[in-house]
């Protein structure tokens, strides 16, 4: 996440899906905020699904965004999940006792849509077995 | 032991012992200029991608590398916020098989250290966990800090 | 999209999203290629969603490269949708003469999901009118 | 005419006609620095951002922007793809208005260049559509191709 870089926001049905990736700068955590925010407001979103798969390290600062963006977006009516942390990152933060009180954390995207309210309707089109209709209606 | 920074890579106690280095390492032994200086966004930035880039290239990885880049990550910021400018050295201790971090400013120090590391602390600026969370992750954990500055060492055990 | 940046590929029902970010170098294209065919066979998937709207720019190279990309995750099965493309990337390939053929391009990433016959089951937990379902089975 | 670049800067002739400049221009104003070398992959990367920038800076956005972006992107990979090094130059031209790109090397030239500018070439490496896509693109284009390397010059209006 090279100096400039703009936070990418991909809406999907009414909620917004931010994917991180790389090294998080302090400026673009700072950046994040303020974009998903604004985005909120416009696109009328209730619900922000931040991704966490690409990510290098999450340090106790950008926990504290994370923590900072979840309670702003909650004031505006938009629930935060965070899906995608890898393991050696929980365990570091587990290490260093930081909590993420206050923020719904799930293992994947499936079930930060899950989180919301959105489940999946479809034909398997492929091998069997692999439908998950209706599972934990937020 | 193999200092990515001047004032260590000297240490000519150490020199008799050192085995070969992996190429990618050995432009950064007794390098003057591998000192990384600390004071931007971008800085601490760089900091996390070099102290990364090392763990790779002596195979700790997963968790042992989160623990080493996360405190790199904690220690640089805290330079850079808390004293606007500071300098960051990482070493690789081939001998011990440890990864030495160190971060030294001369800023005003840190009166309530003792607070700070006893997790009673609320910040400001944070969560008021980076010091007392490095301490956690660190194997070995050291901070002096008065008025002429603050010096951090953090070290951490690799191999098996 | 700085150097030694991974490719972010985050799995999503059976499918693959990957967001393209920012300035996406050769080097970057050249590696997604290479992690998204390694993701199909590992986590059998049947499709791929590349989403552009974190995207700067698409030029000549990173169309072959998207092209490339979706001939060979046919080979293995996996379908291709490419979504977000904002429209002045679109009408910089317009003009340009690139047609991107064989490859299904789609306004969002719902239309995407859509697309693969993924739509949503969900009670609407807001202002109404907003429900898709079994809109476009794929 | 304020050329990012050497050898344009320097032009006598519009010096006289010169209007302030942003400041964030004016550093790249007859410095000798600002030639951007064009060899490797995050060379191509670096001049987008430049040009990128440059673009914003007078407010040229959207498709405009792009197409600038775009022609820079496919005359930098060319050169350091088929010749292996060359350079670029960024200029501003804000008294007619435009944004002037020159890409210059000194590899073996294009000798089929005209089947290439008719749409009749089928690339091994690319689409194809790289040339002929700026052509498209820039409000005006030339390019000069010899044994002794290539000079490609794409100019785009903005403002009303
Ligand atoms: N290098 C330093 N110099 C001066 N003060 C510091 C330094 N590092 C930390 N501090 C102080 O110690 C406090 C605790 O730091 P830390 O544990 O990293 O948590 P946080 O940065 O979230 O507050 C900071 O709020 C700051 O007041
Ligand atoms: N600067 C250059 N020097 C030498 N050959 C070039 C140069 N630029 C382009 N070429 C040749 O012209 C062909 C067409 O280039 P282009 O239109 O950009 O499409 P592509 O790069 O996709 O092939 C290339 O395949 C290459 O053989």
């Amino acid at each position: 996440m090279s100096m400039g870089e703009s936070v990418t926001c991909i809406p999907l049905w009414d909620c917004l899906l931010v994917p991180l990736h790389g090294d998080v700068s302090d400026v673009h955590a700072d950046a994040l905020v303020t974009e998903v925010l604004e985005r909120i407001q416009r696109d009328e979103c209730f619900g922000v699904l931040v991704d966490l798969s690409g990510v290098w390290t999450l340090d106790s600062y950008l926990c504290s965004v994370l923590a900072r963006l979840a309670q702003a977006a909650r004031l505006m009516g938009a629930k935060t999940v965070l899906s995608g942390m890898r393991p050696e990152i929980a365990m570091t933060l587990e290490a260093m006792g930081i909590e993420l009180r206050g923020i719904e954390t799930v293992a994947t995207l499936e079930d930060a849509l899950s989180s919301m309210g959105i489940t999946r309707t479809r034909e398997s089109n492929k091998s069997s077995g692999l439908e998950r209709l209706g599972e934990r209606e937020g | 032991m193999f200092w990515l920074g001047a004032e260590f890579g000297k240490a000519p106690r150490l020199a008799s012992l050192q085995p070969a280095l992996p190429p990618a390492m050995a432009a950064y032994e007794d390098d003057e200029d591998s000192v990384f200086p600390i004071e931007s966004d971008a800085d601490i930035s760089h900091a996390r991608t070099v102290i990364r880039q090392m763990c790779g290239l002596v195979g700790v990885r997963g968790y042992d590398a989160q623990k080493v880049v996360t405190t790199v990550s904690e220690l640089a910021r805290n330079i850079a916020r808390y004293v606007g400018k500071g300098e960051m050295r990482f070493a690789l201790d081939t001998v011990e098989q440890r990864i030495v971090i160190v971060a030294k400013d001369e800023g005003p120090g840190i009166p309530n250290l003792d607070e700070i590391l006893a997790g009673n602390y609320k910040s400001r600026t944070g969560l008021g966990r980076g010091l007392i969370g490095c301490r956690k992750l660190a194997d070995h954990f050291d901070i002096q800090t008065s008025a002429r500055g603050t010096h951090v060492r953090a070290e951490f055990r690799y191999g098996k």
